[in-house]
This record gives C-alpha cells, sequence and structure tokens, in this order.
C-alpha cells in the first residue's frame, strides 16, 4: 500500500507521521534537541520500522528545522502544513489556532484545507508556549500537570509580563505575595489566552474552530482560549502531530494522489 | 519552482533619475566648500521647495540621509550616541540618526563633518526648517537640536483639515489663507536670513517648472494601471526623490521623466510587463526595506509585480484650474493643500474619515487592479504604520483584497526576516487565488474595472 | 438620589461609575459630548447646555477591541481609551470632539469616526505654533465649532450664554486652585492620590456640580477631614501629558512621599491658565487654548527673529515648572510618559537638562499605561526617593 | 551592636552581618527556590549560628532585592541600587561607576561619596541580562561556571541577530548544527550582552573608576568583554554575589545610629 511520510522539526519537539490510504498509520515524535540532522534521520527509522507493510512514496518536511531533512522530497510552510493536516482530521474546520513553543499561529481556511488568511507572533516569543514552559520551571511542576491544576483556581491572579522568559520574575514575586500555585498557574494560562485571543481576532473567527500544536494537550489552556474566544473548539486527540500530518498530506498532494478524508 | 528568467525589468530611463539623489549631497558639501549658506530642511511636500530654489539657498534633507546612513548599516553608532543623550528609544528612527549625528558633529568633531559619514556628510546648516505635515517627530526633531547647534529653527504650518471639514467652503477659506500665509512668512524670513529679496519672476517660473514635473510624474505613473504593469515599485522608489525633494535642475528632471513616460508608454504598447509573467498585481504601504531591496527580485521570481505605493510619495492628482491662478503664491498654496486632501471627496462619498495614508489606497487598489496589499509596519516611524490595521480592514470590507504583513524598522535592519517573509509569502498566494475567485463570482470592480 | 452625598464620599460615588450621573442628566433630556484632550474648549460646549465627558482608558483591562483599529506601537493610553469606547463603555456619549493637538489624537479620530457613528463629531483642525497668522486659523476653527455646534442643538450661542460658562469654568479653575494652594502645607492637607481622585470625579460631570463638589471637598480638607498622616514626606511633582494613573501616585505614596504638584493634563495644565474676560470672548478662548503647557506646541523665544537662544527657550517652555517647584517646595521631580509619545519624548533630555540647572533631582519613567507596567518602577522609584534623603 | 543585611534576590538568597566597627562577621548566599518568603529566615537564622549569635542580638536588619517586601523580621527595606551603592562605595572608596548584572536584571549606577547620583536600570528583557546565558547554559547543557575561560578561547565571536532571548537560543542551536565552536558562541553571546548593557549605561557617562559586580562578575569572559567594550580596567569585589547585601548592614548601621540619635561613627 502506497504511504507518504510528513516530518515536522520544531524548535523543541520534533513529529513525524505516516498516513496511507486516508488515515494515520503511524506517528512518532521526540525532543528536537540540538542536531536536527540527527533527529530526522531518527524520526525517519522510527516510521519505517512501525510501518513495514507501507512503500513509502514520497516526504515532506516543515517546521523550523525542514531545511536539515536533506532526504525530503518538499519543504513546505508551517502555516499550509497546519491547514492541511486540521482539514486531513475534519473537513469542516473553518479556523485553526496552533500554539505551539516559539509561534502561535492563527490560520483561516476554506475548502480542502486552502489558507484564507493567517497571523503569527514575530520577533517576540510572548503568546507562545514557552511562556507556560518557563513558568513550570520555576514552580519545579512537570509542563503536563499546569493545565489541570491551573483550572482547580477560584481567584486567577494577574499576569502582565510582556516577555515570555520574564514571566519567572512575575512568578516569583506572585509567591513573594503569598498566592496559590493554582491561581498563579490561572493567571498565566489566562494571560497567554488572551494574547491569542486578540490575534486571533485581529484576522476574524469562523465556526467550525480548532486547537492544535502542543498547546491543544495542556487541558487548562484549552478552557482559557475557549473562555477568551468565546466560542466552542474542537481538539483533535494528537493535536500536537498536526503539523506533520499536514506534511504528509502535502506529500500525497504532490505526488498526485488526492490523499482525500 | 522560481525560475531565473521572470526578474524585474528595470527602466533604462530610471538610472538618470536616481543619480540626481546624489547632486542634492555634493552641491550641498560644494556650497560649504565656497561658503555658501546651506539649510536643512523636512520634506514639506511642495510647501517650501519653490522658495527655497528661488533664493538660491542649498537645501538637503536629513529624513534622506538618514534612510541612506540606515541602509549602508552605519546607523548603529549615531543611535547609541542618541540613546546615550536621553533620548528616549521609539522616536522617528531617522531622527535618532539625526540627533546622534549631530551630537558627534558638535561634541565630537568640533562642528566638523565625522570623517566616517556616508556620501561626505551633512554641512552644519545655517538655518533648518520644520513642518507640521504627517507626524509631531518632523514638528519637535529640529527643536531638540538646539541643545547641539545654536542654529535657528523655522517652524513652517499647514492645515490637515478632516474629511467631512473640507467639504466646508469656511475650512477651505482659512485653510488655503494659513498655507499662503505661511509662503509669505516663509518668504519674509529668508529674505531677512539672506539679506536679499526673492526674485517674484524666478519664484514664478520654480513654481511652474514643479507644477510641469509633478503633472509629468503623475502622468508616468498613471500608466501602470495597464496590465501587465510596465513599471515595478523598485523603479517608483529610485525615480521619487527628484520630484518629491525637487533636487538640482528641475528643468533637466523634466526631461529625464519626458524620457521615462516615452519608455513606458512604449512599454504598455507592446504589452511589455516590469514582472513577466505578472502573477500578482500588489500595492506596496508606506516605506520600502531601503536596506534589502533585491527581496522583491525574490518576489518577482514568484510572478509579484508591485504596481502602487504610498499617497505619501506619489505626486498629487492634478488639480483643475490651477493655471489659471494668476497670483502665484495662492497658486502655490492650492498645489501643497491639494497633496492632503485630494482624496477627501472620495472618502466623504464612501463614509470613510481616514482621507490621507489610509482611504488612498482603496482607489489604487481598485484604479490598478490589485490582487493584495504588502503592508510594512515600520517599529520607529508612527505615520507610516499607524493606518495599517484600519486600512487592511478596509481593503478587506470594501474590496475583498487581502493584505499581507511583514515587520521592519527604518534603521533596525535586523527586525526585517526576508527569508522568514519569503516563506510566508508563497501561502499568501493562496489567500489572494482564493480572494481572486470570490471577487470574479461577486464580480466587485477591483477585478473587472478597465483602467481608466 | 444620587446627589444626597458630598465632599470625598460624593468623590468615591463618582468614581464608582462615572456614567451613572451622566445617565441621569440625559433622561432629564440632556446630551453628552466625549472629549480626550484639555485642547477642547469645553466652554462652548457648556455654554450650549451640553455635558463635557472627558474620556479615559482603565489600567487593569486589557486592551483587545484594537486589532484592526490600531497598531500595538502606538500611543498606549489613547489605544486603551479607544478599547473602553469600543467596549461600550461610553456608550452614553451622543457627540465626540476631538482636536489635532497630537498627531497620534488626530489620527485615532479620523479611524474612530470610520468605525462608529455619533450624531454629533467635530474635529477641530489647530496650528502648532504661536505665530499670529496661525492663531488667525485657530481663531476661525474655533468659529466653526462653534456654528457645528449650533447647527446640532439648533440654537444659536449668544455672546451672554458663552461669557457666562466662560465665567462658570474661570470660577471652577480657580476652586481646583484654591485645593492645590492646600498641597502647599506640610503635610498637605490633600494627597496627591485624593487629589487626582477628585480631579477625575469632576472631569465627567457639568461644571456647576463639578464646582459645588469641589468646595465640599475643600471645606473637608480644611477641617482636617482628608489630612495625609506623617511628617516627614518627600515632596514630588510629576510631569506628564494625560496622567490618570492612580497606581502611580499610590507607588509613590507607599514609599514615604506625596505628589503636592503635577504639570498634566488632568491636573495644573487644564485648570491653572483661565480664559480672560474679552469684548468678544472667542478671542478670549483662542489665546487661551493656544498657550497651554502642552509640549505638542513648537515655542521659540524669537520667533521669526533671526538667531538662537536656547537658554532663553527652556527658560519659555518650562519656566511655569519652576515656579510651581518654588511655590509648592518640591524636593523631585517624576517625568512620566506613556511610550510611543513623540512631542513629550523629544523633550526629555531638554526638561532634564532645565531641571538640573535649578538643581532639581529627577527621574525618567516610560510605562505602557497597564497595571502591569508599573511593577517595574517600584525599585526604580524607590532608589530616587532614597536619593533625596 | 550587630547589623544584617539581607537580600532578597531572584536566584539567591544573601546575607551579610557586620559589627559596630564595620568589620564582616560573614558572607552567606543560599540558592533561592520557589517557596522564598520562609527561606529568608532560614538563611538568616543558620548565619547566626555559624557565627553563635542570638537574633535578638542584631540591633537592625534592612532587606532589600526583590522579595524584600515580605522578610517579616526586617526593620526596613531599602532599594537593591541604594544599598549596592552603599556597599560597593565601602570595599571601593574611588568608585564612580558600577556595572551590575543579575540574572534577572542589569543596572547602572553613578556614585558621589557612596550616594546614588544617577542610575539606570533594564528588566524589560531578558536579551540584556545573565538570565541570557542560564537559558543557554541550559541548551547546550554546560555549567555557567565554565562559560568565562571557554569563552576566552574563542576565535570570532558569532554575531547574534535576534533580539528575543528565546528565539536567540534558537539562532545559536542553528549555528552549533553548522559546526559553529562552543568557544566562539559562548564569546558571541557575551558580547551581545556586553553591548545591550554598556549602550545602556552609556546614558550616565562611564567614569573610572568602574565596579563591575553582581552574578555575572565571576565570569572572567563577560570581564574581558566590558573591558573591551568601555576602553578601561574595571575593578571585581572578590564576592560580588554579596556587595548589596553588605551594603544594606552598612545602612542598617547608618540608620540604627541616626535612630538613635548618637555621634557619628
Amino acid at each position: 500500500m502506497n504511504g507518504y511520510i510528513g516530518i515536522d522539526i520544531g524548535s523543541q519537539n520534533s513529529k513525524g507521521v505516516v498516513i496511507a490510504d486516508h488515515s494515520i498509520i503511524a506517528h512518532y515524535t521526540c525532543a528536537s534537541g540540538v542536531n536536527h540532522r540527527q533527529t530526522a534521520e531518527k524520526i525517519r527509522a522510527k516510521l519505517l520500522d512501525k510501518t513495514p507493510h507501507i512503500r513509502h512514496i514520497r516526504t515532506a518536511a516543515t517546521g523550523c528545522g525542514a531545511k536539515r531533512v536533506a532526504w525530503a522530497d518538499d519543504q513546505c510552510s508551517d502555516i499550509q502544513s497546519l491547514a492541511r493536516g486540521i482539514c486531513f482530521f475534519d473537513n469542516t474546520i473553518r479556523t485553526v489556532v496552533e500554539v505551539g513553543d516559539r509561534f502561535s499561529r492563527v490560520v483561516r481556511l476554506g475548502q480542502g484545507g486552502m489558507v484564507i488568511d493567517f497571523s503569527m507572533n514575530h520577533r517576540c516569543a510572548t503568546g507562545a508556549g514557552v511562556f507556560l514552559q518557563v513558568i513550570a520551571k520555576i514552580l519545579q511542576l512537570d509542563i503536563g500537570d499546569i493545565g489541570p491544576l491551573s483550572l482547580k483556581s477560584t481567584a486567577a491572579v494577574r499576569f502582565d509580563t510582556g516577555c515570555a522568559v520574564f514571566g519567572e520574575t512575575e512568578v516569583i514575586t506572585r509567591i513573594c505575595e503569598g498566592h496559590r500555585i493554582e491561581d498563579i498557574l490561572a493567571g498565566a494560562h489566562h494571560s497567554l489566552a488572551e494574547k491569542i485571543a486578540a490575534m486571533a481576532k485581529g484576522i476574524g473567527l469562523e465556526k467550525k474552530c480548532a486547537l492544535a500544536g502542543g498547546g491543544g494537550l495542556n487541558t487548562g489552556l484549552a478552557a482559557a482560549i475557549r473562555k477568551a474566544l468565546g466560542i466552542e473548539l474542537v481538539i483533535p486527540p494528537r493535536p500536537d502531530i498536526i503539523g506533520a500530518l499536514g506534511a504528509a498530506v502535502i506529500a500525497g498532494q504532490k505526488s498526485g494522489h488526492q490523499a482525500k478524508r | 519552482m522560481p525560475t531565473d528568467t521572470i526578474k524585474i525589468k528595470r527602466l533604462k530611463a530610471m538610472y538618470r533619475l536616481r543619480a540626481k539623489v546624489d547632486d542634492m549631497y555634493t552641491s550641498g558639501l560644494e556650497a560649504m566648500k565656497d561658503g555658501r549658506p546651506v539649510a536643512w530642511s523636512m520634506v514639506t511636500w511642495w510647501h517650501a521647495d519653490p522658495v527655497f530654489k528661488a533664493m538660491d539657498l542649498e537645501v538637503v534633507y536629513p529624513e534622506n540621509y538618514a534612510a541612506m546612513v540606515a541602509a549602508s548599516g552605519k546607523a548603529s553608532r549615531y543611535l547609541d550616541l542618541c540613546d546615550a543623550d536621553g533620548f528616549p528609544t521609539h522616536l522617528c528612527g531617522y531622527s535618532r540618526i539625526n540627533l546622534g549625528y549631530v551630537s558627534r558633529m558638535v561634541n565630537g568633531c568640533a562642528g566638523g563633518i565625522p570623517p566616517e559619514a556616508p556620501m561626505g556628510g551633512l554641512p552644519k546648516p545655517v538655518m533648518m526648517l520644520s513642518h507640521s505635515m504627517l507626524c509631531d517627530a518632523r514638528v519637535k526633531w529640529f527643536q531638540s537640536l538646539g541643545r547641539y547647534m545654536d542654529t535657528p529653527v523655522w517652524m513652517m504650518e499647514t492645515a490637515l483639515p478632516g474629511v467631512e471639514e473640507w467639504n466646508d467652503p469656511d475650512v477651505r477659506k482659512w485653510s488655503l489663507k494659513l498655507v499662503m500665509d505661511e509662503i509669505e512668512q516663509f518668504i519674509a524670513y529668508l529674505e531677512r536670513m539672506l539679506g536679499r529679496k526673492l526674485n517674484r519672476d524666478r519664484y514664478d517660473e520654480m513654481l511652474s517648472d514643479m507644477i510641469t514635473l509633478s503633472r509629468l510624474a503623475y502622468k508616468t505613473f498613471e500608466l501602470r494601471k495597464a496590465t501587465p504593469c510596465p513599471m515595478h515599485s523598485r523603479d517608483f522608489w529610485s525615480v521619487m526623490p527628484p520630484y518629491l525633494y525637487m533636487s538640482g535642475d528641475l528643468k533637466d528632471s523634466i526631461d529625464c521623466y519626458q524620457a521615462l513616460y516615452d519608455e513606458v508608454e512604449q512599454r504598455v504598447a507592446s504589452r511589455i510587463g516590469a514582472v513577466e509573467p505578472e502573477k500578482y498585481r500588489l500595492l506596496f504601504a508606506e516605506l520600502p526595506p531601503w536596506h534589502s531591496l533585491e527581496f522583491f527580485d525574490r518576489l518577482a521570481e514568484r510572478g509579484w509585480n508591485f504596481v502602487k505605493e504610498s499617497w505619501a510619495y506619489n505626486p498629487p492628482r492634478p488639480l483643475e484650474g490651477l493655471e489659471d491662478i494668476s497670483d502665484p503664491v495662492e497658486r502655490h498654496a492650492r498645489f501643497h493643500l491639494h497633496v492632503a486632501t485630494g482624496y477627501h471627496a472620495d472618502a466623504l462619498a464612501d463614509d470613510e474619515y481616514m482621507g490621507y495614508l489610509g482611504y488612498p489606497y482603496v482607489k489604487f487598489a481598485k484604479d490598478y487592479a490589485c490582487d493584495g496589499a504588502f503592508f510594512h509596519g515600520l517599529m520607529t516611524c508612527r505615520s507610516a504604520s499607524t493606518h495599517h490595521p484600519y486600512t487592511r480592514e478596509l481593503l478587506m470590507r470594501k474590496l475583498k483584497i487581502p493584505s499581507f504583513q511583514v515587520e521592519g524598522d527604518l534603521v533596525d535592519l535586523r527586525l526585517f526576516n526576508a527569508e522568514e517573509a519569503l516563506r510566508r509569502a508563497e501561502v499568501f498566494e493562496e489567500s489572494m487565488d482564493y480572494y481572486r475567485e470570490l471577487r470574479q463570482q461577486e464580480h466587485f470592480p477591483a477585478d473587472n474595472m478597465q483602467p481608466a | 438620589m444620587l446627589d444626597t452625598l458630598h465632599g470625598m464620599s460624593r468623590v468615591s460615588q463618582v468614581l464608582a461609575d462615572r456614567s451613572a450621573r451622566i445617565r441621569e442628566l440625559k433622561a432629564q433630556g440632556k446630551k453628552a459630548v466625549g472629549y480626550f484632550c484639555s485642547y477642547v474648549p469645553v466652554e462652548i460646549l457648556t455654554a450650549m447646555d451640553l455635558v463635557p465627558v472627558r474620556i479615559l482608558g482603565d489600567m487593569d483591562e486589557p486592551v483587545t477591541e484594537m486589532d484592526t483599529v490600531l497598531p500595538t506601537s502606538f500611543c498606549p493610553f489613547l489605544r486603551n481609551c479607544i478599547n473602553t469606547v469600543f467596549r461600550g463603555r461610553y456608550d452614553f456619549l451622543d457627540g465626540v470632539v476631538g482636536a489635532h493637538s497630537c498627531d497620534a489624537q488626530e489620527k485615532s479620530i479620523h479611524v474612530w469616526k470610520s468605525k462608529i457613528k455619533y450624531e454629533f463629531y467635530h474635529y477641530l483642525d489647530m496650528p502648532a505654533t504661536l505665530h499670529p497668522w496661525g492663531a488667525d486659523m485657530y481663531r476661525s476653527s474655533l468659529e466653526k465649532f462653534k456654528s457645528s455646534c449650533e447647527a446640532w442643538t439648533g440654537k444659536p450661542l449668544s455672546g451672554e450664554a458663552l461669557e457666562a460658562s466662560i465665567l462658570a469654568h474661570n470660577r471652577h479653575r480657580s476652586l481646583v486652585r484654591e485645593l492645590y494652594e492646600l498641597k502647599r502645607f506640610d503635610p498637605p492637607l490633600v494627597s496627591g492620590s485624593d487629589t487626582l481622585r477628585i480631579l477625575t470625579a469632576i472631569s465627567g460631570l457639568p461644571v456647576d456640580e463639578g464646582s459645588a463638589l469641589l468646595e465640599a471637598v475643600i471645606q473637608e480638607a480644611r477641617a482636617g477631614k482628608i489630612q495625609a498622616d506623617t511628617q516627614d514626606k518627600k515632596r514630588i511633582l510629576v510631569v506628564g501629558a494625560c496622567l490618570d494613573a492612580l497606581p502611580l501616585i499610590r507607588l509613590i505614596e507607599d514609599f514615604d512621599a506625596d505628589v503636592v504638584m503635577d504639570d498634566n493634563c488632568m491636573g495644573a495644565r487644564t485648570y491653572f491658565r483661565d480664559v480672560s474676560i474679552t469684548k468678544d470672548p472667542m478671542q478670549g478662548l483662542a489665546s487661551r487654548y493656544l498657550d497651554l503647557t502642552c509640549a505638542r506646541t513648537f515655542r521659540e523665544t524669537v520667533a521669526g527673529e533671526f538667531r538662537k537662544d536656547h537658554a532663553a527657550d527652556l527658560e519659555t517652555r518650562f519656566a511655569h515648572l519652576g515656579n510651581y517647584i518654588e511655590k509648592w517646595r518640591v524636593e523631585g521631580v517624576v517625568i512620566q510618559l506613556v511610550r510611543f509619545c513623540d512631542p513629550f519624548g523629544y523633550e526629555v533630555p531638554e526638561l532634564k537638562d532645565y531641571l538640573n540647572s535649578i538643581n532639581i533631582p529627577n527621574l525618567y519613567l516610560e510605562t505602557e499605561y497597564t497595571t502591569g507596567s508599573l511593577a517595574p518602577l517600584k525599585t526604580r522609584l524607590q532608589t530616587f526617593l532614597e536619593t533625596l534623603l | 551592636m550587630y547589623f544584617a543585611g539581607m537580600d532578597i534576590g531572584s536566584s539567591m538568597t544573601k546575607v551579610v552581618i557586620i559589627n559596630d566597627a564595620h568589620e564582616i562577621l560573614i558572607r552567606k548566599a543560599t540558592p533561592t527556590g520557589a517557596r522564598h518568603s520562609l527561606l529568608a529566615r532560614k538563611v538568616f537564622d543558620d548565619a547566626l549560628s555559624i557565627i553563635n549569635l542570638s537574633p535578638d542580638s542584631i540591633s537592625y536588619v534592612l532587606a532589600t532585592g526583590y522579595g524584600r517586601v515580605n522578610v517579616p523580621f526586617a526593620h526596613r527595606h531599602m532599594s537593591e541600587i541604594t544599598c549596592q551603592a552603599a556597599g560597593v562605595h565601602a570595599l571601593f572608596p574611588k568608585a564612580k561607576t558600577i556595572i551590575d548584572i543579575g540574572g534577572q536584571d542589569a543596572k547602572g549606577v553613578k556614585l558621589g561619596d557612596g550616594r546614588v547620583i544617577d542610575f539606570i536600570m533594564n528588566d524589560k528583557c531578558a536579551a540584556g541580562t545573565g538570565r541570557f546565558l542560564e537559558v543557554l547554559s541550559d541548551s547546550l547543557d554546560i555549567p555557567l561556571a565554565d562559560f568565562g575561560h571557554l569563552s576566552l578561547q574563542a576565535k570570532t565571536a558569532v554575531e547574534i541577530n535576534n533580539f528575543c532571548t528565546v528565539f536567540a537560543r534558537d539562532e545559536l542551536t542553528a549555528c552549533i548544527s553548522r559546526g559553529r565552536h562552543i568557544h566562539d558562541i559562548i564569546a558571541g553571546v557575551h558580547d551581545a550582552i556586553t553591548m545591550r548593557v554598556v549602550n545602556m549605561v552609556n546614558r550616565l557617562k562611564i567614569e573610572p573608576e568602574v565596579v563591575f559586580t553582581a552574578g555575572l562578575a565571576t565570569n572572567t569572559g563577560m570581564v574581558r568583554s566590558i573591558e573591551n567594550h568601555i576602553g578601561f580596567p574595571v575593578s571585581i569585589p572578590d564576592h560580588p554575589f554579596t556587595t548589596v547585601a553588605l551594603g544594606a548592614a552598612i545602612l542598617a548601621r547608618k540608620i540604627w545610629l541616626k535612630e538613635k540619635g548618637k555621634g557619628n561613627s
């Protein structure tokens, strides 16, 4: 059976996906580390041995490290792969919000995952997932726990820092002021969600709206973004691999086989 | 699939006009050497230029000079000096370069031109002309130089009536009166300073040359409505300074522009485009990244042709009946006042009130049949960036034309990330294609209107 | 009923909901006109029986509606004010008046007018200098403002009504000056934060109600009911554009200092200059409003003559600060600007030159007009105030 | 009599105790965890037990630093810039300019006989602070302590374009994967921090004698980079972490004497 590979080399985490016969056959994620060339090789090896029965026709790479994937047939932009990926998952979605480590993106899409409009944060990492990573680190908590913990808060604390890295100072000051950890986390999630909502309003929201990227795994952030946007959010089972999935779909399209779902 | 066949076809007549910008600086330095006075001036959109020329007073423009210092990557030394002297870092990038340059000139070189200054530098001025058009920086910048130099500053006012207000004859009357008073007072000031009277015939001649040159430039750029568009924005930015700054001999500039007009007309006749095949026709909002203009060649490889620029750098729309005004000062004043109010009537008819800067883009997008608009947001230039959110939404709401935003800055070259912008350009093509189909279905004026 | 309370308790009541009293007046058939800036001649609005309401921002509220209106690198105060308007906090306004005082305001007014419709929307063009021919233009611009108010209300504005309104506003301003006199005591009889709360309250009330409130508050202050407590507080003057940042004044008070005097639009810049009574009241208005101490006006001592006297220029532009510093025995000046403010931004080095020349320690602070952006100022303010020991 | 200065920094909590004759009895620095209001008391008590003094033998405790507001047992708190000035003046009487680069901010201070004449501070963007090195040390997993000697072996320092620390780190990761040497990368980060800090402190007109203190002063690479940039040598206190706490102790004594109305020291 013919299969297509999508590789997304992100700044923190990298993901690989194999699709065949309109469905996801295999996927693999690992830390991007320092050498992106090696990471791409590792993902490829893992995907190949997970799908021995597949004839891998074509590979497309995306993400900031895409150029390092020497053996990829195509390079595609992170925004196109996000749009194609979410459409593969559900083709009635018209807006997707992706919260990555370094960049948050909002894309409005039309039929077949075609990009209508998009925006993302530029020079500064404010509004991206790294903001929560820094805070989890200073509170000596695992990134996976801060979402659920933030949902236990009753009185979210005000968060104002512009710089993602200085979220840490703000956390320290809030701790000094004796606030509870859940309230501090809720404040951080709310502040991030607000920045993303402002960006989304900038290009207009069309229902149905989905949340993708690593941020989608964080239940607290998903709830905060729903509240800030004021509309329902669909979250795919593995929101972090949507970019890689989109790259695989593009590889399929480029090879003439329409990977329709 | 970039192919090297698609390159921007540069106009031959452009090169002579581009060279005229350098004359402005060489003539400024020569004047200094022979002891003739040199003035510094803000761009005044033709409010002061004929008077300067008629009084034979050499003029150089710190804004234009700062743009060249930034483009040649020599800005950081002057920016550091400006910061060290306590000026906030968010001020206009051009003014910070000039403030640093003067601080270096006065404190570092005892008033002489700093040796490292590009283009031979700017000589110490005998007077400086501020102007109230467009932004506060152009009012306060020369005043702040008082800390370093005892050079007198003259402030020239202009009226900036609102769209609805401009429709009122009283407002037109006193706005025109202010602009005329300012011209007369400026003439009186220069006469006192230079100790000689203005030669009114020479002033009238300069005025008519200025209007002829402006009309000829306007006619040339109207030809760019043709499909494919014969002249890329890169050529526009090269030929713009001679009429924006009225530099050098105006009659020579008129000849150069006539040659340019003929070449462009010839291209239109034989359907030659500046970019072939021309896949997308775009507007360019405000100031270009002077330091990385080859970025547009990379976009040309994708078939992007830039067909029209900001209202602020294009010649004003021709004003009927200008020639029949006998009083040169009134003719001059009406010509200048028309710059900022030229599109007010169109804006009012459309119930929009950002009559200059913003609204003209709606008219340009229609007349030049554009597929998209490129917005170059500048960190330290508010007057060139304030209207972007408004204009983007306006183009989408009125004409279903999408916009592409790239961040940059006047002076900090690192903020302009060409690679990242090129990666996103591919995605923006999908938006342009989508809305082009949408416009054709709903037969929006932008697409099916034949250029006037 | 709303006006049973008076003095400081009435101030707190007004501040709790600035629109409450305006809605009552509208119920009685009055109309409310919003404005941003001290350059809008409120005398003309009062004379037409319109209620002038100063539009203010909210430092605690995040700016969420501005993505298709104004960019982020823009005056954060104006962007915040327009954000509160777009969130419906000023839906009681019948009209708006904007002035070409600074470039940011001139542009935001045109964008605002394109997005929200009001019965009455006037844009007042202004010159940038004090040249006589500029003043002529300003005079015509004021006449146009008067005639468009008349057109909207359908009532002519008589000279007597305008003169009565000028007298009422002059009286109102003299009461504010009387309140400021109480701050010359040591300790001042009214704290900096209470002063700002009073000024914010009266900025949304009709002039005579504001004056009545001021009289009550002055009485309470004289009776020592509002007095700040301890003795050795350092006396600070805050210079800036429009400063309605109560949290900043409170931050200064946390470090045993008090804001005894200011030069900003909510305070002295607006209330320390009366309209001189002239045969033609419009001429009195024109000369007063053009000469306010805002940095937006290009002031040169020797306008027109062909020489430059920088020291004299500084005197012309900042002498009024020297007088305030002397009369209110100020020990330190805080120059507080919002980021992206050009008119005041270009003046910072020269203002510091002037203050240093009269040996007054000074500190320049830049905020983003959010409560969060004030937090990092704690260390700077405390250090500065400690240097005044 | 004894006087204590507590400096609650973002990464370290420091205590200095002096006697009436300005002799330093103890200088101690302990990493600040997330819950630092309880830590201050513990650091204070440990220090006392080391020099076996009882808490009530301390006549005056002055707290400073980010966490100064909630040190319940302090008599008073003052800003860390004022304390830094007093501490550096005690160690270097002729000092005129202080360059202080800590984990969370960078400061410049101009001194006039131990008093602060003028100061400037960056705590908005991490790129001009020690935080930048901590982020880099994390992703290269090289201890901060080695950064100094590693950077001194650099041939040509890397030029960093990105403003934001987060994006700069990605840029450096890309440099590594292109084979640039660790020495050049660390030297590049040192220069990036130095350029931003010196640009800022230039607003105060840097005058010798210049003292370079706080966290980064122990990094020999940073010292070299600063000296190259400002054009003259800098003096380094032997305990650069504790100069602020020392200043706090000195001011504690001064204020206590003033309040007691006793004769001068």
